[in-house]
């Protein structure tokens, strides 16, 4: 065990995808000799040379593009988005092409090696863009799959599952906590498994589900409530595509009340989602409506950010609404 | 910075005109089938001229046969190369047969060329249950995995990046392979154009981007979709080789292709290939091209068949006969219309390739839903007849 | 009023917006001369001159950049996407420019002139490519209005309406039934309000909600219903973003159960984000799970087509579980 | 098809080189602020060559205390031009008032010029209640209607085609305006440049592309953004009237603009220019060149200074002293000081700016979410003191 940040933890999977597997490439803006923007490629254009590391054009459309002509190839497409605010721009070659590539063609062909890593979410004062969370975006396209760590334990196993994974795999870094989570990570060589949720907490009263930097408000608001005697169950999400509506479920049986929590704007956000499928499954269970505690429907605003982020007060609220329904 | 401009100053404002680069065409044949003077014919022996001039022909009747049957209401939606074929066959013939070709949905021809068969062609066209696209994308987007050719999407201009990325794993093989991109002239003008010709100049991939540049995109003509000379001198912007063709030529296609492979090859140095022709149909099966230009201007175009410029060099080379000639055309016509009934017969693709595919195992909520729908198709088996049948039944022999 | 098509309603709209207003300039693909390849911008070029329309070059994210430079001018700018398939290309101009271009400028600067037409929907053996109902994508935007009409009167109101409207619209058409649908439009100018759903039929039993092309199978699953005893309340919701929560809220409270079907993939869907306010807004009410009956999770089929279709057979069953819950 | 290749023909396959296409660099002034032999001054009096020059001063005053401010953590963010100021003063000065002006994020000399007032960009800086963007970006993310600048989007190369629309929407208005939209050659890989460019040329509209070749984006070097010479000969690909200036050098930049403003006005045809220059500073506050770049490459530059080359012009036409620069540059760094300690004593946007402006008129469901944000943070108002203030505040009087 190495204590890492989650940068680290990445780098580290990275690095250990790349020795394991010499197909393994890592390419982006700035991911060469520099390392990439956060950091997250250093030293692996020096470990792995040129070839199997290196810079981009500036041209998010073309990353991706050339990720998934890699990735047909039988190579192993590492592709990094420098903030995933910009990976609209690729968005066709991500929701008509890679999402599509094995259907299309009757799995004569197939993007599985492609991983998408890119840095997603607010609370860095980036305004507009350099803080959005567009997970919801992709979960509504098949083919994909979508992954998001909650710190630097899981980020290390996520990703190199991610990266091993026969299907497109899209890994949103939580960048608020790139450096401010920090943890023991096994320094060998693990997975963790893609399309399940981890409890972290057990709990009677009502079921807390987020994925990413969200899961520390959802604790944070877990202790406010315990001092109000009430008992949350937390669960990470882990993989919003496809989702682990199993774990989710049982849960919400058992506690027969849900809250969701994320970032991204609430309207379209992925919350909808899970909370219509949970209402289904667990109709005659729920004691109160589903609850979401989101981002505003508006841009990412920047001197407001403090007040748009879904924090623990306000979860910590919701909470209580819900208990008290 | 790569551009030094130490030694290249001016002290006067002048501006170039977007007219100042012209890229001059490379043509061998002419339509009488003699060669141009100063021309001189690429190693070419009688059995590969017969093979490429056989599959023109082929190429051609799988056209007329195509749309004949999609006016009768067999087919759902096709399109035709016809006056492109030099061009889409031209260009596999220059190939090594592992390379990689990626195309647009008007290069049929390339597939002939590499061995697909009239089975092949009718499976797809017919979305049967031996298709290997399973029945899942519309008529004409063929794929083959042991031919080296790219699953067609209907995206334009995707496969361009794609290609990029495609040959950049081949350089890391170093087996020697190449990717060839084809794609029209209109969809030139898609953002993925650019990025994935600068991406390949930059990284120095071993792929050919091979423009047809047949005159319009459906309605729109080329004077409305750039005001440069053309596409080629694009491919010197981004320092990359570049050669205009003659699209009709087929022996100007060939050594042009050949040579841009050796360079690629060779050298890991992308190749731009700027194809001049003319699509003498409409662009597909759902549209009249009499709304957006002349007769005239078609019969012009017409009389540079290429197919008719071949068949002038072989006849002259000696190589070819009129009646051979017919008789080739004829027996293509009726192999093409006999794939034809025996692809209709096949039945459609299982039920359960609705989800396959989609991941490599098809995850729970997936599985739940094929369940769901079988059991919906139960209750309702008239509405969904075809399906209702195959419900009891093994999944489909459809993997290619 | 005249009896027109869908297709019909839709030029006759552009033709009164164009001859209204000097500014309103109408491009894309293929709609100069030829007049789309819909032909739903026939003879515009012919009455107002190839200045106020024309064929762009073949690039989406041009067309949608342009439309937003021209919109920010002060003109009037009607965008068409070909198939709304193809819109993907020019996702970032529409979710990063277009959404965001009012609010990142403090009201400096807006592209409230912009509207974007794109024909969307399966149903006619297009396959992957020429089938898509991105209406959810766009629904998790602020800033976007998202505008779909079931037939041709209502086309021809809400297209003026989204044309003159100070935001930027997404106004998708079902292009399934372009020419089936043929209905009494007025010859005049007139508009139909955006955010506003229409309840097309009342009932008591169950609330029937959807847009567009699927609202042909609500009335026949209805019918079907009907048969049966269940008095289905059927409501249009028209406007996607922003959406009218409180009639669907209102109809849900009197009917105790709410359908939702669309044509799109299920999951991230927008009939989640519906069900969700709405179990929230109206959960002492619901006498049933919300239900969903929407595309499979899968690219859009061609073979299979007529199975992966949420038609009046799977609504009539759903309709009938939540009846029987 | 406008490509007529009749008299063009070559019957050797001969390839094009990428670096066929060498375009100069036109320049003006030597860097001891003489001219060079056969060089030309534009028309300049002394009015102008001391806004000019004084905007260039300012500009680098507010970069160097714009990052110092950063660094002592009062600014979140900056973004300096160092290096660029002839360019991004220059262009401006060429232009009509009335303009529209397009930018990326570095062309802060621009709107200097313009006449942006020292407090417009501390509000900006501070995102106080006085920004026109209402506090919602991130610093240097500056514009106002009344200049004619559009306000800054951080993602890259959108401006382009959005250029292209808003001057054809000028050429239709016909009022003789242009567009100048100004890039740096690493968007210029984006495929909006590609669809901004070629569109602009089809469809004709007086706009100005100026790209900022400034040898890097963030930590990737030119040489692997694209393999050409440069940007330049992209333009004539897109059959666009294309010159190269030195960007450090304010009298060809001046000049050059000037006859572009003129092409585009006059002809309705688009105009490229590629200005090459060096990012001097680091990108942005947020990086350190070192990791990827030699002090002696940015040596090399230091010497060839924009502003120490305008001032020895200036010196040499008898317009100048060293007492007066040295008094400029000190008043300056004096008035953005002063102004940046009065901005940052205004307040934050309101509370209610959250919801403003997402559409013309805040929808049901926006007015609920700030409805409920206002009763959290009255339960909170110790986690949201800022806002917890302005609860029973009237809005701030924040509009431009
Ligand atoms: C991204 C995208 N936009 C639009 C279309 C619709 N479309 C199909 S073919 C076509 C014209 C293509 O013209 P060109 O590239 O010149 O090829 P050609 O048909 O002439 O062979 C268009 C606009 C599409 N398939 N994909
Ligand atoms: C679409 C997009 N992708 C990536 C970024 C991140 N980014 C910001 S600036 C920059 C480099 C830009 O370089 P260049 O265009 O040469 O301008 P310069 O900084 O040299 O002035 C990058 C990659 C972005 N802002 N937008
Ligand atoms: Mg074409
Ligand atoms: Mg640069």
């Amino acid at each position: 065990m190495a204590k890492m940040n989650l940068l680290q933890a990445v780098n580290n999977a990275l690095d250990i995808a790349m020795a394991a597997n010499e197909r393994v490439v890592c390419f982006g803006e700035d991911v060469g000799v520099f390392g990439g923007v956060f950091r997250a490629t250093s030293h692996l254009q020096e470990k792995y040379g040129r070839a199997r590391c290196f810079n981009t054009p500036l041209v998010e459309q073309g990353i991706i593009g050339f990720a998934n002509g890699l990735a047909s190839q039988g190579s192993v497409a590492v592709a990094e988005i420098q903030f995933a605010d910009y990976i609209f721009p690729a968005f066709d070659q991500i929701v008509n092409e890679a999402a599509k590539f094995r259907y299309r063609s009757g799995n004569l062909f197939n993007v599985g090696g492609l991983t998408i890593r890119t840095p997603y979410g607010g609370g860095i004062a980036g305004g507009h863009y350099h803080s959005q969370s567009p997970e919801a975006y992709f979960a509504h396209t098949p083919g994909l799959k979508v992954v998001v760590p909650r710190n630097p334990h899981q980020a290390k196993g996520l990703l190199l599952a991610s990266i091993r994974d026969a299907n497109p795999v899209i890994f949103f870094e939580p960048k608020r906590i790139y450096r401010a989570s920090v943890g023991e990570v096994p320094e060998e060589d693990y997975e963790l498994p893609l399309g399940k949720a981890e409890v972290v907490r057990e709990g009677s009263d009502i079921t807390l589900l987020a994925w990413g930097a969200q899961m520390e408000y959802l604790e944070l608001a877990a202790e406010l409530a315990d001092k109000e005697g009430i008992s949350c169950e937390l669960i990470d999400l882990r993989t919003i595509l496809p989702w682990d509506v199993e774990t989710v479920a049982a849960s919400v049986k058992k506690t027969g009340r849900l809250l969701i929590s994320h970032e991204a704007p609430i309207t379209g956000g992925f919350a909808g989602e899970i909370a219509t499928t949970i209402q289904e499954q667990c109709f005659l269970h729920l004691e109160s409506p589903i609850a979401r505690v989101a981002g505003l429907d508006v841009p990412y605003p920047l001197a407001l950010e403090k007040e748009y982020i879904p924090d623990q007060w306000k979860i910590f609220e919701a909470i209580k609404s819900s208990v008290n329904f | 910075m790569n551009t030094d401009t130490k030694d290249r100053t001016i002290y006067k404002p002048q501006f170039i005109r977007g007219d100042a680069l012209k890229i001059p065409t490379y043509r061998v044949l002419k339509q009488d089938g003699s060669l141009y003077k100063n021309a001189q014919a690429p190693e070419v022996d009688q059995p590969l001229a017969l093979r490429i001039y056989s599959s023109m022909v082929r190429t051609r009747m799988l056209d007329e046969r195509g749309l004949a049957s999609q006016r009768q209401g067999r087919l759902s939606f096709y399109m035709q190369s016809t006056g492109e074929e030099a061009t889409t066959v031209g260009f596999a013939a220059a190939l090594d047969d592992q390379d990689m070709i990626m195309t647009q949905y008007r290069e049929q021809g390339a597939l002939v060329y590499r061995g697909f068969t009239l089975d092949e062609f009718m499976n797809q066209l017919f979305s049967n249950a031996l298709d290997y696209g399973k029945g899942r994308q519309m008529p004409i987007h063929y794929g083959s995995e042991k031919l080296h050719f790219m699953t067609i999407s209907s995206t334009l201009a995707t496969q361009l990046p794609q290609a990029t990325g495609y040959a950049y794993g081949q350089k890391l093989a170093g087996e020697g392979h190449c990717t060839v991109a084809v794609f029209g002239e209109g969809a030139a003008s898609e953002g993925d154009f650019h990025a994935a010709l600068n991406m390949a100049a930059v990284l120095k991939v071993p792929a050919i981007f091979l423009c047809r540049n047949n005159g319009y995109a459906i309605s729109t003509p080329a004077s409305e979709q750039f005001a440069g000379d053309g596409i080629a001198p694009r491919g010197i912007g981004y320092g990359m080789h570049t050669i205009r063709v003659d699209g009709n030529d087929i022996l100007a296609v060939l050594e042009a292709t050949r040579q841009a492979r050796k360079i690629a090859v060779e050298q890991n140095e992308p190749v731009l290939i700027e194809a001049m022709s003319y699509r003498l149909a409409a662009h597909s099966s759902s549209d009249d091209p009499s709304g957006y230009r002349s007769n005239a201007e078609e019969a012009k175009w017409r009389d540079l068949d290429p197919l008719l410029r071949m068949k002038n060099w072989l006849l002259q080379q000696g190589w070819w006969s009129e009646e051979e000639d017919k008789a080739l055309f004829e027996a293509d016509r009726q192999a093409v219309m006999a794939a034809m009934k025996k692809a209709e017969k096949v039945g459609r693709p299982h039920i359960d390739e609705m989800i396959t595919d989609v991941y490599d195992i098809p995850p729970a909520h997936l599985q739940q839903q094929l369940q769901d729908l079988k059991a919906h198709i139960r209750l309702y088996p008239e509405v969904y007849p075809k399906s209702a049948l195959q419900l009891d039944a093994p999944e489909g022999v459809n993997r290619g």
